[in-house]
């Protein structure tokens, strides 16, 4: 039996299809592990809203649009700044700079709905807003306005909203449809945020230039800098990133992306519908990419080598970056051997990383989960899990405490909310999510995430966590 | 001069709030209570993002539980939702005390949240037993997000609290009720520092400092559940009906004393946060009228600390610098009112509420400090930045929030109040009382230093 | 890896000084005892200097007379200073206790200074009375300047107290003596917090806590003269001889606990300051010890708090940071053994002593923490500067004496020790104990961020 | 009877001679005050040392000169950085820039005495020492030696060393003779000061340029800027400032004082030694001047002005520094009019200010006292008090409580000993020496000292000092 009922859920045994036991004699590797459906309530999820899922995920890397949450002031004050930490560069790709660095992390605007809002419909106030904004900000080259549960319920219908008042101030004004309430996890917010990119954005302009070695790099939102990593390679092999999707991106990008050669989806949980929908309509193919682990990020160069006659440049990329970070990889190497880790990330990085944990890293994956994973995620964590490995779809605190209890992991990859509640049951906890001295991509960043895992392990503190009330031996007396 | 110019909000839209919704209040306060659980009644964003905001402030785990409402909640209501929810929250972490906060969605969706609770109560009783059920305490919490903000969510949660759990007794208990506001673990463990000093107990309501700022110790953690050490017992919210006298030390927490007082006869007395000397002062004169409790040399002396330090440094290195305040609307009238007493000008003051106290706090720091106070007034904070490229001043106090503006903005950023993410150990310092005081006067000097005396740094050697 | 590399002073100069002579470390004993009054005999430079010294850092009055002794006095010798001095200080300021304390002068001249003090004392007796002034205790502290420095002049200073005024009893009282060393205000009062949590009271020998940061409160201030309030009470000095035991936190500091033990069998130990976790929990096993108390919960959940911060914040933010520490051979050593705990790398330890147990102490830090340790001995800031701009360090730790070279270097300084004087309020914030310990987490990890993150200011928004 | 024994001094009544109480029924006006004598022992004086004097206070102002302290470590750790505040710019008079900023500030030497060099003598260290310094620091233009109790004691000849070492060095290596116990206060150490920079530089270089308007600037250290603040209106006035002595000062500019036009003396009591045995030696003719407060500042610009036939230079500086001054000096004296005032200063101070504290700020003189004055100060404090006035030499910090409750003074300006003192007792205290926000000199030095005199005394701390029972009527309530 693959699956396994954890003794604090007793009272919810519905958990039992969510947590899977990796066991290699199943017939056929793996198993359909229950996923993506809403959490049962009162259970303590770490999962996140469809807003969330749009604005803080998707949207929220770009670099020149505004944003006008439809909500009372709440959702508006939580969307600014962005949970995800995704800097941008001022630089445009018409040679222009933006008139303010960081621009993404510094404005949010909201239209603070009210009871008579409630009452009578916020669509006015919606329109005033976005005049006001438009004013405000008159650089921006788009403005993005969001759904939130309060206008999802009281229907206001926010395309004819940004219809009406993109004619008006000719300027892209682009309704997501995403309110909090909708889908199980963050990720209907990922794909409302593709589907509308796509349908109102893509193909609608023309980039400035264009080169025979031009990609769109999908999913790819700049966490701590991790598409200027990624950059870097690409500059190095000649491959041109005509568009991002969507860190450090600029609202221009979205609309040329039907222009590019190929498309590279990084992201495949957040991402893949929109690289699927372009080469539907435009014919641009794409590839699924993984630049997480050495090993990932040198096949990956490969394939993008190999679609472009790049091979030698994309070899010499592998041979420099792999010789600059071997000794520190040995490093860590040496440290981490055979140490226990739980892999629990939104979605695909747990799938991702747990292979290059153990070859590069040594250490031993006892523990793999994921908040808002699909099937397709969940199949390849199983995958690439050892036997015995646990799998869990949708974590809740106690399951958590449990697995801590039984399978001892010596750090935990996992978010901020997650992180200080490892700390009090005495285990390292690194942020996977935003990540802690990232960049975590590419070959440098793989180095930065094993230095992060080593220096979370190795924290002194964690020895320190009990007082002795024996003096110990080679001490001060 | 000393006139409080009020300025409103002239634009519809808010942009880049310093206020956020209701049930975060209502968290905040739920989490002040011992084996106390917040369960949201609405999506999962609705906690999710005050979890993520906790543990980006406190970097302490904060357990908030949600009924997850979708599509099906949006059409057919949360009564599943919210039945089911308490049910298993109280089967699988057995809490003292269930808060159900509402949201928008749960208000506007209309949910007999009241109808829910009876029912899940006798779903629980079936499910645990009678006894182990009636030992789980369960308070609505009406916290619509669509109306006003935090602060309101706080008092709410307080008031439904009290009003759900206090239990009168013939006798007098010779505790005082304290409401401290949304305040920091430091602020809390310096109120009952100063009460000790006075030789008073306090009932909190409620008590964060534990929970929000607990020990690493997993060989004495609570386990199975896993729970934060500390805050307010049951027995003591219980027993806050048969207290001497309530003390709210934040402008905007005013219901529960009120309700205490209108049900129990008890006094109460509603202030802004005791931050400085003069705030401080009334918060000590408060606790002495209440309690009968003389104000013992210990805690002047204390007092006479940070008088110490403020004719040491105040005049030498602060004098006439302008000051600009944002955030919680008690926190920044006590903090304009002791920048005042360090001889700053608490130039201009923003807020995100529309509270009329807000604005008469202030009115009496104008007149106090005869200086002109800008108001801005149910703001944010655009408005203040705007304002400040006008009107550039000396110092920042505010939170986390700011900081990009201020950096822009080329102001240094003294950080006080809720968010602090961008540096460490703020929510152990106390503002609030003598202690506080002391604190900010140090952390203040040392930021103007910092900015202003290092590029002549010869000054600095006497 | 984690070998000791001890570098020595091969200049016969001394350039940029990091430690002083011997009488600082006296005055500032004395001045840690109620009424207690320091008497220089030496030239006016040999007060004045330190009485500025202390004003700078401490931002409080520090009352030290002083024999002015002049020309007359190299020749004559400094008889007729000295005598008319302690007359002139007992009759107008009605000390408890005076301290005298030599210099380079009247060390040179060879003042007889014993028999100076029984002559001074048959004239002081003649004047007020046998009877006051019998009251007033004089105590004879040798401090050639020429000799060490202001450590030594501590020490000799607590064993001449102890020595001069201790006061075996039949029985035992139950009390502990604490030697703090050269702390500061903040320091002793947490080291008076952890044995109030322990349950135990202690003796401090000397408590400059009270003195050295004083309420300012006119109207209960002792007057006609004024004097600080607080030090320890001539009473509790006499007493020390009947103590449990005897704790030095200055591992310079161990001449008084020697004493103790070989007149009155007392046990006694001996360490660097307890900064960090393993010297404050060897303190606190040591005050068990001796004492037979139970280590409480409570003092073991401040301890998980500051666990807690580090578990929170060394590995992501100060972890292989590069830090050089400079000043007290002991607060040194303290402070490299808990760097290391914060899995920082100790570079380089400067410290301008030439003593074995700074050397030891540090080898021990080294083997724990795995890493190589420069230890600059016996050496001066130039030495650190030189030193730095070969080996860069990612921040430093130390008194504002380096503060224009850590300006020059382009390396963050975190103010620690003595003196502090152009930042405010560090007198008063322990280093020491677990108090200590989260004060410094915070403090270093804020540094750190204002320094390396603020660039890249994304990263700190969780 | 114009002197007065304080209650306090009642043990140690040759005091009574050093108090002076102003009363101009007095025959010749003034009276000869007891002063410059030895400090009682025991009496706790704010008096320092003769060494204090001539590094603390002359020499250690200098830009580009190097100390070498022949002491035990204190002494040398005590004289490192000033205990004034005397900044210095690197430019140099020959239009090069000296390679250490505020290098006075940052680097002293010494000789580091121990038990042996006591008993056999120091003369061999203290030249390895100095070899050592000018090796460390080859940049510097001279070297100063100083003694100190020690080596006063032990009869190094320090002299005999720095010829020596002037010879192989090749650059002035100069002694200063000022052991800590000479004399009866730090004056002494002004007086060997001046005579050795007298006797041993001036005159044994010439400056890289003269003009007709060249002065010296005597007395002047540049305390917190001070000489900065003068130096532009001799600029406005087309003076040439060819040497200071000392502040921002050079070694050159001490050896060509002998070159200038004219000396102004600024500190009378530290420096008039060296103007007149330069007049005497050089026929160089030195003024007196005051430049604090704004009436001396015109008065002395002017005689300045006259000497130069610059007249109409000094009236244009006067107007213009004197306009720019006005409005705040009228809101000054708006707040402290009839406020009570002791100005404690080292010496000339109290007599430089307590005319202009009376004039332009409305102030009432309580009390005056000075450190190290001798007796041509006194009999100007004298002079310049007001009936009543009480005059104190050397107080110690019993008469000062005593005075402090009989004159009750609202501010006190003192040293940095003293202030805090004066806090405890419920006073104010600005720090005299080397000022709290400075600097104070000249017509914006004036406001800024009325500044943080206005500012100390309303600190809001003193209304607040005591706890009030009871709640003020427009209280919170």
């Amino acid at each position: 039996m693959p699956f396994c009922l954890l003794d604090v859920d007793k009272d919810i045994p519905e958990r039992e299809q969510h947590i899977y036991i990796k066991d290699s004699k199943e017939p056929k590797g793996h198993c359909k592990q229950r996923c993506n459906t809403n959490t049962i309530p009162g259970s303590m999820t770490e999962r996140g809203c469809a807003f969330a899922g749009v604005k803080g995920v998707i949207t929220g890397a770009i670099k020149d649009v505004l944003h006008v949450v439809h909500s009372p002031v709440g959702c508006t004050a939580y969307g600014n700044g962005t949970t995800k930490r995704y800097p941008t560069r001022p630089e445009m790709p018409d040679g222009s700079v933006f008139p303010v660095e960081n621009f993404n992390l510094k404005h949010i605007v909201g239209t603070d709905l009210t009871e008579s809002d409630v009452v009578f419909g916020g669509m006015n106030k919606l329109k005033k807003v976005i005049r006001e904004a438009s004013k405000e900000f008159p650089f921006v080259n788009a403005i993005y306005v969001y759904a939130t549960c309060t206008t999802g319920l009281i229907g206001d219908d926010l395309d004819a909203v940004c219809k009406e008042m993109q004619a008006e101030l000719g300027k892209d004004v682009v309704a997501f449809n995403a309110p909090g309430f909708a889908g199980p996890t963050q990720s209907k917010g990922h794909h409302v945020g593709n589907y509308t990119i796509f349908e109102k954005l893509v193909g609608t302009k023309e980039p400035p230039k264009t080169t025979d070695y031009d990609i769109n790099l999908i999913g790819e939102y700049n966490i701590d800098g991790d598409y200027w990593v990624l950059e870097k390679y690409f500059e190095d092999m000649g491959i041109n990133v005509l568009s991002k999707f969507t860190g450090d991106a600029t609202h221009g990008e979205l609309c040329w992306m039907h222009k590019a050669k190929l498309s590279l989806v990084r992201c495949q949980r957040s991402a893949t519908y929109v690289a699927k929908l372009i080469e539907e309509k435009y014919g641009v193919p794409y590839l699924k990419v993984d630049f997480f682990g050495p090993e990932y990020c040198a096949e990956n160069l490969r394939a993008v080598g190999k679609y472009f006659g790049k091979e030698i440049e994309a070899e010499a990329v592998i041979k420099k970056e792999m010789e600059k970070i071997q000794p520190e990889l040995d490093f860590y190497k040496s440290k981490l051997q055979g140490k226990k880790i739980w892999i629990s990330a939104g979605g695909p990085k747990s799938w991702h990383l747990s292979k290059p944990i153990e070859q590069y890293l040594g250490m031993d994956v006892v523990a793999l989960s994921g908040l808002f994973e699909h099937e397709d995620g969940y199949e390849k964590m199983q995958e690439r899990a050892k036997d015995g490995t646990i799998i869990i779809d949708d974590p809740n605190t106690l399951e958590m405490e449990e697995v801590v209890e039984k399978y001892q992991p010596e750090i935990v990859l996992g978010g901020i909310k997650e992180k200080y509640f490892f700390h009090k049951l005495g285990v390292p906890s690194v942020m996977i999510h935003s990540y802690e001295n990232g960049p975590y991509i590419g070959f440098e960043g793989f180095v930065n995430m094993a230095r992060d895992i080593y220096t979370a392990i190795y924290n002194p503190a964690w020895k320190l966590m009990e007082f002795e009330e024996e003096e110990p031996g080679d001490s001060n007396e | 001069m000393s006139e409080l110019n009020v300025i409103k909000k002239e634009r519809t839209a808010v942009i880049n709030p310093i206020v956020t919704c209701q049930p975060l209040g209502a968290m905040y306060a739920v989490s002040g209570i011992e084996r106390g659980m917040p369960l949201v009644h609405g999506s999962q964003g609705c906690s999710t993002f005050v979890r993520y905001g906790f543990a980006r402030h406190f970097r302490e785990p904060a357990d908030i539980a949600v009924t997850s409402l979708h599509e099906d909640a949006a059409v057919f209501g949360g009564r599943k939702n919210l039945i089911s929810g308490l049910g298993n929250l109280a089967a699988r972490f057995k809490p003292d005390v269930m808060g159900v906060v509402t949201t928008c969605s749960s208000e506007i969706i209309g949910d007999d949240v009241a109808g829910f609770i009876k029912t899940a109560k006798v779903e629980i009783a079936k499910k645990m037993g009678e006894e182990a059920a009636n030992k789980i305490k369960i308070v609505q919490i009406n916290t619509p997000s669509f109306v006003e903000h935090q602060f309101k969510g706080y008092d709410n949660a307080i008031k439904a609290i009290v009003d759900t759990l206090a239990e009168p007794k013939d006798e007098e208990n010779g505790k005082l009720n304290i409401i401290p506001g949304i305040v920091n673990p430091g602020d809390i463990r310096e109120i009952k520092h100063m009460l000790s000093l006075m030789g008073v107990e306090g009932i909190l309501l409620t008590d964060t400092s534990d929970p929000f700022d607990s020990p690493l110790r997993p060989s004495k953690a609570d386990k199975n559940p896993y729970y934060q050490k500390g805050g307010t017992p049951l027995a003591d919210l219980q027993d806050c009906a048969n207290s001497l006298g309530t003390i709210s030390l934040a402008n905007y927490a005013n219901s529960a004393p009120a309700s205490l007082e209108k049900k129990y006869n008890m006094p109460s007395k509603v202030s802004e946060a005791p931050i400085g000397i003069q705030n401080t002062d009334s918060f000590i004169r408060t606790v002495k009228k209440f309690t009968g409790n003389d104000v013992t040399d210990e805690i002047l002396d204390e007092r006479g600390i940070v008088i110490d330090a403020m004719a040491d440094v105040a005049s030498r290195y602060l004098f006439g610098r302008k000051v600009a305040i944002y955030g919680d609307p008690s926190i920044t009238v006590g903090m304009a009112r002791f920048v005042a007493e360090l001889g700053m000008i608490p130039k201009v003051v923003c807020t995100g509420v529309k509270n009329e106290y807000f604005v008469n706090d202030l009115k009496k720091v104008a007149k106090e400090s005869d200086e002109d106070i800008d108001a801005l007034f149910g703001q944010d904070l655009r408005a203040l930045d705007v304002y400040l490229k006008e009107n550039p001043v000396d110092l920042m106090i505010g939170s986390s929030d700011g900081r990009l503006m201020a950096k822009d903005l080329g102001i240094p950023l003294y950080r006080v109040g809720y968010p602090v993410y961008d540096r460490v150990g703020y929510q152990r310092r106390p503002i609030i009382g003598y202690n506080g005081a002391l604190n900010l006067v140090d952390g203040i000097t040392n930021t103007i230093l910092d900015k202003y005396y290092e590029t002549q740094d010869w000054k600095l050697q006497q």
